[in-house]
């Protein structure tokens, strides 16, 4: 409960600082120490030290798997906001309220990973998208940017319509809205037996599986997320892709994950389907990109697919993997759109040449690409293969056809990845890139350090949420 | 004893090393001290071993282990008997005899290729030592081989001309024909009989586990072996083609010991080859077949190695006619002989050559007779043991493969004097044209002929000597001796077959022979001293001069289709096969992203169909479909 | 066929036929108009399903609040014209057939939920009696059971007037 | 320990490297590393090389049952051996090549040596896989960035293609990681594994396309020649002697062992693949006129036959093939040299274009020779005992693949020698007229190989000796 | 009333909320189509909450079985109002920054 709370009122915090001074700097440094407060008082409720009791009536439950998700995301939204910081405050002149809608946003993520209810699942969705809505037509003036913001808008609002629609049929078919009370009965494959399921609550969640789908942009309910992501400011859309997708796997991991819904083989039978659209679209279509941002759009969408991974298996392992992912996928990508943001020129020739104009750079973002592609002594390896072990740790149905797919597909992720990595540093070039602040290097080699250590050394993270 | 046995091919080796690694260093007189020493050392192990073996019998002793891999144990063992000491002796002899003729025919290169020459002399007989002593397949493989790298580079010696080095790879590729074939054979005795040491091989106990299949495939695949080496049908061209090395090279591995190479292993493994019919008769019908086959392209060649070549293909046939027939002796006696007046005819050559300044063609030669009363003189000698003219050696060791050809088969017979005609036809042309009558060239060049230096005439005197003698060490029964030669190498040669003629019939079948080649040389001498041949051949004359055109036939059947296939896969397989179909996947991929990419059509309200539409799909799906999903299902479960 | 029942098809078909008409409508205001009907409509069933407060809420937020904010929205932006172009028929006739499907795909479910699964059998709605659609009764268990989610709601409004305000200021 | 030394310090080494600044420094830095890692091999192999010295274990990643395993049978030795060899012998034939950006050069170089001894020991399969992918990167870094005009398309290609198969490699792992009892890389686990046929059937194929991929095995060989082409020598250097004999390596350490059934199973269609492949690839060589390419079609063929008497499945083909990765690494490292040493003096790898160099680089000549002759298994050249139990042991599981694996004996020599005669012999032509003996580095560092190649010619069995242990434990399976 | 009918009027509004959305080109009307379908869930919602009350309202008169539906509607309006609160403000953005709110001319970002 902590992390709801507290983000919430640093959120309020960050709308009065705004009151207080108009200095970014200032706002900026406020926002970074509401984060670390927000992050210890979310550590202290994962170790019982300090805990804010409040009976919610069985709508949220608190299990240490969404408080280790809380940390990981609130760490890295520190990271995220070291990074980018300056151009979040950059972005308009609402820097405090953008902090504020951060803030916001996180509320929403802490109650997407405790809910118990799909009201909670409901109202933490919303709270989660409607900042993001602001956020992304932040940049008032560039076309771009509102355009993103009424398409990100209109599609939110209409997969809201459809998982509304979904949960209440699912009411109407429990009676609660309490996610105990989803059952699907059977999980063995015949006709008869399938018309026998509990059809209106099937059909409600499936709709509020789509609703979710839509969130964490798995095909074919992504084509928003290029067009918002390429049109958003840069660091929103590292925002969005990174911490908001995380958040989006958090809340289906929590309707789908629980003992009493045995998920049925068809319910795999449409991940299987997801996954595989997805990571096709994903992939194939980043292959082309020209513009670095946008190809990192795309890649986010493969990764969605990835991340699906773990709902398929629905085991422990896809719950740490889902962690692990978050991390790795996390600190990759906010790296890269933190440099994006630096460059003048978002395309792949923009690149050209880093490795000699900026050899600090330009080795970061080669780390982050590798991690991306999952290449091993970065951290994204063990992402990678979390997915690929939760799946396999069943063998048998679609497992083995899956991670075959998978890898494949991670194969061809490689090729639009080291296009980048090519540019970089085997094409002549002169890539320009504003100033970056000793702070920024800083931060930089912190995320570099932590991909490698916790590639090399997973077992610290591990051992941390191993359950 | 032992030790010294070490010593025979350590010298060869040692003289190698220090030629090959101080050759800028060295002078030219001590190069060839070294050279030609170590082998002289060798040669005087050799006949201590001779007398050694000749009075205790033969023994083999173990370097080290040279492979020790489970069923695979083959020991670095060299197997001294009457038969590889009677080979040491003429590899040892005969080399270092061409060492010497080589110090003054070589004098003309610069110390560090003269340095290289003796090194890969050495080397090869290095080689060829190993060969002829292994004590077992392997380590007669190594030799085997060892003496085709040197074959090889020696062919190659003078490596501007790109003709020496197309005959030099030509050699080396069709010896590894052979060595395919011997290989083989070795893997199958292995796998067979666990071992390929001579000693344990040729027991009853081990020839048991051996079928008659097993013992076909391996004579056969050895023979393949012999007769790459040996240059028989069908793979006896790169002989002709190695005459492109320096003379003594010539003299010495393609005449004297690399190409009898073959014959020595089936008589290492007569034992062997005795047990299969089949081989034997595939061996004597290719012997016969070449021997006469090559006899007649010798007929009308002009270039004086050449002709010498496809002599010694066709002696070799002979000899190996003698191996099909089981008259093993007989082909070690006809190697032996052979390898003296052979070794002397190319000295012979050399020294003509040498004295002509590099002109090797006949049609450009005649007269030296008086010019070179040596060299004429013991060419001469050669010419007459050649054609088997009593009591020339060459008589007796043909004699001896006739007479036992006709006893087993009169077609054999036929054929050998047919060749025996020829031969003594072809090489009375040879030295008819080369040394009777007029000198052809200029008279310029006429005042620079003179003889050789006696570095290289010592060793014709010799050879020639050997050449009038070495038949007596197997005068036959039948002529009053008692074939020490024989004798000598029945402990090894168990498996010779001894036919019985009647006396009169031996007698006439020598007659025949002897009064054949009698008339075949004076009517070649009177043909060819005064006027030679000089035009360009036509009808079969051209066929003849063009070899059957047999090496235009290979280029047509094998090397133009290996080649076109190597361009075929390259061009077409590899570049728009697999490299296409591994490079299509790329394109195709870059081809999806960009048709996906329009998907993407920036429509909200295209956007939202698309997942309505797949709403849709999952609810038809889950409630409609759960049949097909069932087959689906069925596919991965 | 009693009372209710009529009211209900009645309700039904004006509700219907008024959403038709939103989508229908050339003019954006007549459009607005319309769905106020629709909203008027469905606070008919709301009554009739004995949810008297949601049904005076439907009209104060929705008719009352939202749709004026719209109307109001529109004639700032100077819309209320027939300004629209002619869509792609083409992307008109995609449109209705997709949301056809899904109709047509979701009802049979549900028609065979209460054809071969039974689900749906004898389950009808309790009409016009009950006391949960009191505003005691709402208001009692919102401000216990549901008092959390109550409290977080607060915050989806704080975001929704910080970005109202970002996103509304002219500069 | 010394297994671990072995990694650290090429890794450490590697890294501190690209803090140098100084290109000769750098140079320096990494003789003097890869030399004191041949020294500690050498150690290893001949003076501390029981168990307890060579073995190393320490926790990794307790949670996923991953632990730091290194252990060195007699194969690792060797193969570590040829690893030790092969860095310094390029550092010190290239020592006079100016690289751009040197240290780079260097670090990633012994970054790649890291990788391959890491590979060669780890004996847990996460970690092993970690090192296959650790030697991986730095060697795509270094053929793209040094190199010729094509080179990023061209390892990129390279890449992706072996990403993929490890990462297929990957799938096999998890899959046996989840069959072994409690859950653990451990390669004593993955041996203790008793799998079901139809199992080992398909992690076979997902675990020999990875490798087949590294060999390479046709059809899946068409990076090879390009990226050996294109990259800068030393890289290809790396790659050809070294890095495709971490897929036969692979084989025989995590597939032989582990999936035995689906070894005997699959045996005659790797074999008939291999033997394909070899004939494939000889026939092209045959028409190559690019000593770069001739030699990587000739690799081509020699791995291909490494992998048929794998699969024969007895003691002396396996023998044969570790011998053969020994001194094929050896014997293509030297052609490399020779090929580097002649494309810097006269500016063409075409042999079409050169002719003569014999006369101006008799030495460089000779020792080339050596090594045409160990490339096609003369008798006495390392290369011929591995060879010839290699064919041997392929001759106990079919005869007529032996036979027609031996048809590349007599096409290695045609395209070898071709490749000899057109390189050295013959006349000078323009671009050959003015060119001088090769460095004293190249001729050192060649003379060295040439000893080798025939010392363990003539004198194989301490080697055989040494690879005695893995083929026991393996047939004894 | 049996359920289904209000289920089939509620998809039915649904539905052609949907259709909406697909064929429209005017941002608001689009929003407007958007809030119809949060009003055809509404309506199922309550329906399905009187559903649920008349399972246990023959036995018990005072039961507030079925309650939360009609709670959830309440939630569902003041996420509505929210969601129209920031929806109408970015669409007079776009608006001034465009003059027009065709849906059609968003198409800067694409492929």
């Amino acid at each position: 409960m902590n992390a709801i709370i507290i983000s919430a009122l640093m959120g309020v915090l960050m709308m009065f600082t705004s009151i207080i001074t108009s200095n970014k700097q200032v706002i900026k440094n406020v926002a970074l120490i509401a984060l670390l407060f927000l992050l210890v008082g979310n550590i202290v409720d994962t170790y019982n030290i300090f805990s804010i009791k409040v009976d919610t009536k069985g709508m949220l439950s608190f299990g240490k798997f969404g408080l280790y998700f809380n940390t990981l995301i609130i760490a890295a939204t520190t990271i995220f906001v070291l990074l980018s910081g300056n151009e979040i405050v950059k972005t308009g002149d609402y820097a405090a309220d953008y902090f504020a809608l951060i803030f916001f946003v996180l509320c929403g993520i802490a109650i997407l990973s405790s809910f118990n209810n799909l009201l909670m699942m409901f109202l933490g969705v919303e709270i989660m998208s409607i900042p993001l809505y602001i956020l992304t037509g932040s940049a008032k003036k560039n076309l771009k940017s509102n355009e993103a913001s009424l398409k990100y808008f209109l599609m939110g609002a209409f997969s809201t319509g459809i998982m509304l629609m979904g949960i209440a049929l699912m009411y109407g078919a429990t009676g609660s809205f309490g996610i105990q009370a989803i059952k699907l009965v059977d999980n063995e494959l015949s006709f008869t037996k399938v018309m026998q399921t509990p059809l209106l609550e099937v059909i409600g969640l499936l709709l509020v599986y789509a609703a979710m789908l839509f969130k964490v942009s798995a095909a074919p309910f992504h084509f928003w997320a290029p067009d918002v992501y390429d049109g958003a400011p840069s660091a929103f859309a590292s925002f969005m892709a990174t911490i908001v997708k995380a958040a989006g796997f958090i809340a289906l991991i929590n309707l789908f994950f629980l003992k009493a819904v045995e998920l049925h083989y068809l319910w795999k039978m449409v991940t299987v389907l997801v996954i595989i659209t997805t990571l096709i679209i994903g992939n194939i279509t980043a292959v082309f990109q020209q513009s670095v941002k946008r190809m990192l759009a795309y890649s986010s969408i493969a990764h969605a697919g990835f991340m699906m991974f773990a709902l398929y298996a629905q085991n422990d392992i896809a719950k740490e993997g889902i962690l692990i992912y978050t991390v790795a996928y996390s600190l990759a990508t906010i790296g890269l759109f933190a440099i994006l943001a630096k460059m003048d020129d978002y395309s792949l020739e923009g690149y050209n040449g880093m490795a000699k104009t900026q050899p600090l750079l330009a080795f970061a973002n080669a780390i982050f690409l590798l991690s991306l592609a999952g290449i091993p002594l970065t951290v994204g390896f063990f992402a990678k293969y979390y997915m690929l072990a939760a799946v396999l740790k069943f063998s048998g149905g679609f497992g083995l056809f899956l991670t075959i797919t998978g890898v494949v597909f991670a194969a061809v992720s490689v090729y639009y990845y080291f296009r980048v990595l090519q540019a970089m540093y085997f094409k002549e070039g002169d890539a320009k890139v504003a100033d970056v602040t000793v702070g920024f290097k800083l931060g930089l080699m912190l995320c570099i350090a932590a991909i490698i250590f916790f590639g090399i050394f997973p077992d610290v993270l591990l051992a941390w949420f191993y359950f | 004893m032992n030790n010294l046995i070490y010593l025979v091919p350590l010298l060869p080796l040692i003289g190698f090393l220090i030629n090959g690694l101080g050759r800028k260093h060295l002078s030219k007189p001590l190069i060839a001290t070294i050279g030609s020493g170590t082998i002289l050392l060798s040669f005087i192990i050799s006949i201590v071993l001779f007398f050694d073996i000749k009075a205790t019998g033969g023994k083999v002793i173990t370097a080290f282990t040279f492979i020790n891999a489970d069923a695979f144990k083959i020991d670095f063992s060299f197997q001294l008997d009457n038969l590889s000491s009677l080979f040491l002796l003429i590899i040892t002899g005969i080399g270092f005899l061409i060492h010497l003729y080589s110090a003054a025919y070589m004098d003309e290169e610069k110390p560090d290729h003269y340095a290289r020459y003796f090194a890969y002399l050495n080397l090869f007989v290095f080689s060829m030592l190993l060969l002829v002593m292994g004590a077992n397949y392997v380590i007669m493989y190594i030799g085997w081989e060892g003496v085709a790298l040197c074959s090889y580079l020696l062919i190659g010696f003078w490596f501007k001309n790109d003709n020496y080095n197309y005959a030099a790879n030509k050699a080396f590729i069709m010896n590894r024909v052979g060595d395919l074939g011997f290989v083989l054979a070795i893997f199958w005795l292995l796998t067979k009989t666990g071992t390929v040491s001579f000693n344990e091989l040729f027991t009853d106990a081990t020839l048991a586990k051996l079928s008659t299949t097993d013992i076909t495939a391996i004579t056969l695949l050895l023979f393949i072996g012999g007769a790459s080496k040996s240059a028989q049908i069908p793979l006896y061209t790169w002989l002709p083609d190695a005459m492109a090395g320096p003379t003594p090279i010539s003299a010495l591995i393609h005449a004297a010991t690399m190409v009898t190479a073959g014959i020595y292993m089936i008589a290492r493994s007569n034992i062997l080859y005795s047990m299969s019919e089949v081989t034997q008769h595939i061996i004597a019908i290719l012997g016969i077949a070449t021997a006469f086959f090559s006899a007649t392209i010798a007929i009308k060649q002009n270039d004086i190695k050449k002709v010498l070549a496809y002599s010694t293909v066709s002696q070799l046939g002979y000899m190996f006619l003698a191996l099909g027939v089981g008259a093993y002796t007989g082909a070690v006696f006809h190697v032996m002989t052979h390898a003296f007046f052979k070794a002397l005819l190319f000295l012979g050559a050399g020294s003509v050559i040498y004295a002509l300044h590099h002109e090797q063609d006949i049609r450009n030669m005649g007269g030296l007779k008086k010019k070179m009363p040596i060299t004429h003189l013991t060419f001469l000698l050669a010419c007459l043991a050649i054609a088997g003219i009593p009591p020339f050696s060459g008589f007796f060791s043909k004699d001896e493969i006739l007479a036992v050809a006709f006893a087993k088969n009169p077609i054999y017979w036929v054929l050998g004097v047919a060749t025996s005609i020829l031969t003594a036809f072809y090489m009375f042309r040879l030295y008819a044209t080369t040394f009777l009558g007029k000198y052809r060239g200029t008279d310029e060049q006429a005042k620079h002929i003179h003889e050789s230096p006696k570095t290289m005439t010592i060793p014709l005197i010799i050879l020639a000597v050997f050449s009038v003698i070495a038949g007596f060490v197997g005068v036959p029964t039948v002529l009053g001796g008692s074939h020490q030669l024989h004798q000598y190498l029945s402990p090894v040669l168990s498996a010779e077959k001894v036919f019985h003629l009647e006396h009169s019939t031996e007698y006439m079948l020598m007659g025949i022979t002897v009064a054949l080649a009698v008339i075949a040389i004076f009517y070649a001498i009177n043909k060819y001293s005064k006027k030679p041949e000089l035009n360009e051949p036509s009808g079969l004359g051209k066929i003849l001069a063009n070899k059957w055109y047999v090496d235009e036939l290979y280029d047509a059947i094998i090397v133009k289709p290996v080649l076109a296939l190597g361009s075929f896969l390259k061009n077409i397989i590899e570049k728009s096969g697999i490299d296409a179909l591994v490079n299509n996947v790329g394109t195709f991929v870059q081809y999806a992203a960009r048709q996906l990419r329009l998907v993407q059509t920036g429509q909200v309200a295209g956007y939202i169909m698309m997942m309505v539409l797949a709403i849709v799909v999952f609810v038809l799906l889950w409630f409609y479909d759960a049949s097909i999903l069932k087959l689906i299902g069925k596919l991965f479960y | 066929m009693n009372l209710v029942h009529i009211l209900f098809w009645f309700l039904s078909a004006l509700t219907l036929f008024s959403a038709l008409m939103v989508i229908l409508s050339k003019n954006p205001v007549h459009s607005v108009l319309w769905l106020i009907l629709v909203f008027f409509a469905i606070s008919g069933h709301y009554v009739l399903l004995n949810a008297q407060f949601l049904a005076i809420v439907n009209l104060i937020v929705y008719a009352g609040a939202i749709m004026v904010l719209f109307l109001f929205v529109i004639m700032l932006l100077n819309l209320n014209k027939e300004t629209e172009p002619k869509k792609n028929v083409w992307m008109k006739l995609a449109g209705t057939i997709a949301g056809g499907c899904f109709l047509i795909s979701v009802t049979n479910v549900i028609y065979n939920a209460q054809t071969s699964s039974a689900e749906l059998v004898n389950k009808t709605t309790l009409m016009g009696k009950g006391s949960i659609g009191l505003i005691e009764n709402l208001g009692k268990t919102l401000f216990t059971d549901y008092v959390i989610p109550f409290e977080i709601s607060s915050v989806l409004f704080l975001s929704a007037m910080v970005g109202a305000v970002i996103i509304g200021k002219k500069k | 320990m010394i297994s671990v030394l072995l990694i650290l310090i090429p890794l450490i080494a590697g890294i501190l490297t690209f803090f140098i600044k100084s290109n000769s420094a750098s140079k320096q830095w990494s003789v003097v590393s890869s030399l004191a890692v041949l020294v500690i091999t050498l150690l290893g192999i001949f003076v501390y090389n029981k168990g307890n010295y060579l073995n190393y274990d320490v926790n990794w990643i307790t949670t996923l049952g991953s632990r730091f395993t290194t252990s060195m049978d007699g194969m690792s030795k060797l193969l570590c051996l040829l690893t030790a060899i092969s860095f310094p012998a390029i550092f010190i034939a290239t020592y006079k090549n100016e690289y751009k950006n040197a240290s780079q050069f260097y670090g990633l170089m012994l970054l790649c040596q890291a990788g391959l001894m890491g590979v060669f020991v780890a004996a847990d399969a996460l970690l092993f896989y970690f090192f296959w992918e650790l030697a991986l990167i730095p060697i795509y870094f270094l053929c793209s960035t040094w190199g010729g005009e094509k080179r990023i398309a061209a390892t990129f290609k390279f890449f992706v293609y072996t990403f993929l198969g490890s990462l297929l490699m990957l799938i096999g792992i998890i899959y046996l990681y989840y069959k072994t009892p409690h859950h653990s890389f451990a390669m004593t686990d993955f041996y203790a594994l008793q799998l079901s046929a139809k199992e080992q059937g398909f992690v076979f194929w997902l675990f020999f396309i990875a490798f087949a991929i590294k060999m390479p095995i046709f059809p899946f060989h068409t990076w090879q020649p390009d990226t050996y082409e294109q990259s800068t020598t030393a890289a290809t250097i790396v790659l050809s002697a070294v890095m495709v004999k971490m897929g036969v390596f692979a084989i025989i350490r995590w597939i032989v062992p582990v999936l035995p059934l689906a070894v005997s199973h699959n045996a005659s269609i790797v074999i008939i693949l291999s033997v394909t492949g070899m004939l494939y690839a000889s026939f092209i060589a045959i028409r190559q006129d690019d000593i770069k390419r001739l030699i990587a079609y000739s690799s081509i063929a020699h791995i291909g036959l490494m992998c048929a008497a794998i699969f024969a499945m007895n003691g002396i083909g396996l023998k044969g093939v570790m011998l053969q990765m020994f001194s094929h690494g050896i014997n293509v490292m030297g052609l490399w040299i020779v090929a580097e040493a002649v494309e810097l003096k006269t500016g063409t790898r075409k042999f079409s274009e050169l002719g003569g160099l014999a006369q101006k680089m008799p030495i460089l000549a000779m020792l080339f020779l050596v090594m045409i002759l160990a490339n096609v298994s003369l008798p006495l050249t390392s290369s011929f005992v591995g060879e010839f139990l290699m064919l041997g042991g392929l001759f106990r599981y079919s005869m007529y693949a032996t036979a027609v694996a031996g048809i590349c004996i007599i096409l290695v020599v045609t395209y070898s020698l071709n490749m000899m005669r057109k390189m050295f012999f013959g006349n000078t032509v323009s671009i050959t007229e003015n060119v001088g003996e090769a460095t004293n580095n190249v001729q050192w560092v060649l003379a060295v190989l040439a000893i080798i190649i025939i010392v363990f010619g003539v004198y194989p069995q301490p080697l055989i000796d040494l690879t005695r242990d893995t083929v026991l434990f393996i047939t004894g399976k | 009333m049996p359920i289904q009918y209000y289920i089939y009027l509620a998809l039915a509004l649904f539905c052609i909320g949907i259709v909406g959305v697909l064929t429209r080109r005017n941002a608001i009307i689009v929003f407007m189509c958007i809030e119809l379908m949060l009003n055809a869930v509404n309506l199922l919602l309550v329906a399905f909450s009187q559903m649920h009350q008349n399972a246990v309202y023959a036995t018990n008169k005072v039961t507030s079985a079925g309650i939360e539906g009609q709670l959830f509607v309440f939630f569902i309006m003041v996420v509505a109002a929210a969601e129209v609160s920031v929806g109408l403000a970015i669409i007079v953005m776009l608006y001034r920054n465009t003059r027009s709110v065709d849906i059609n001319f968003l198409n800067r970002l694409k492929n």
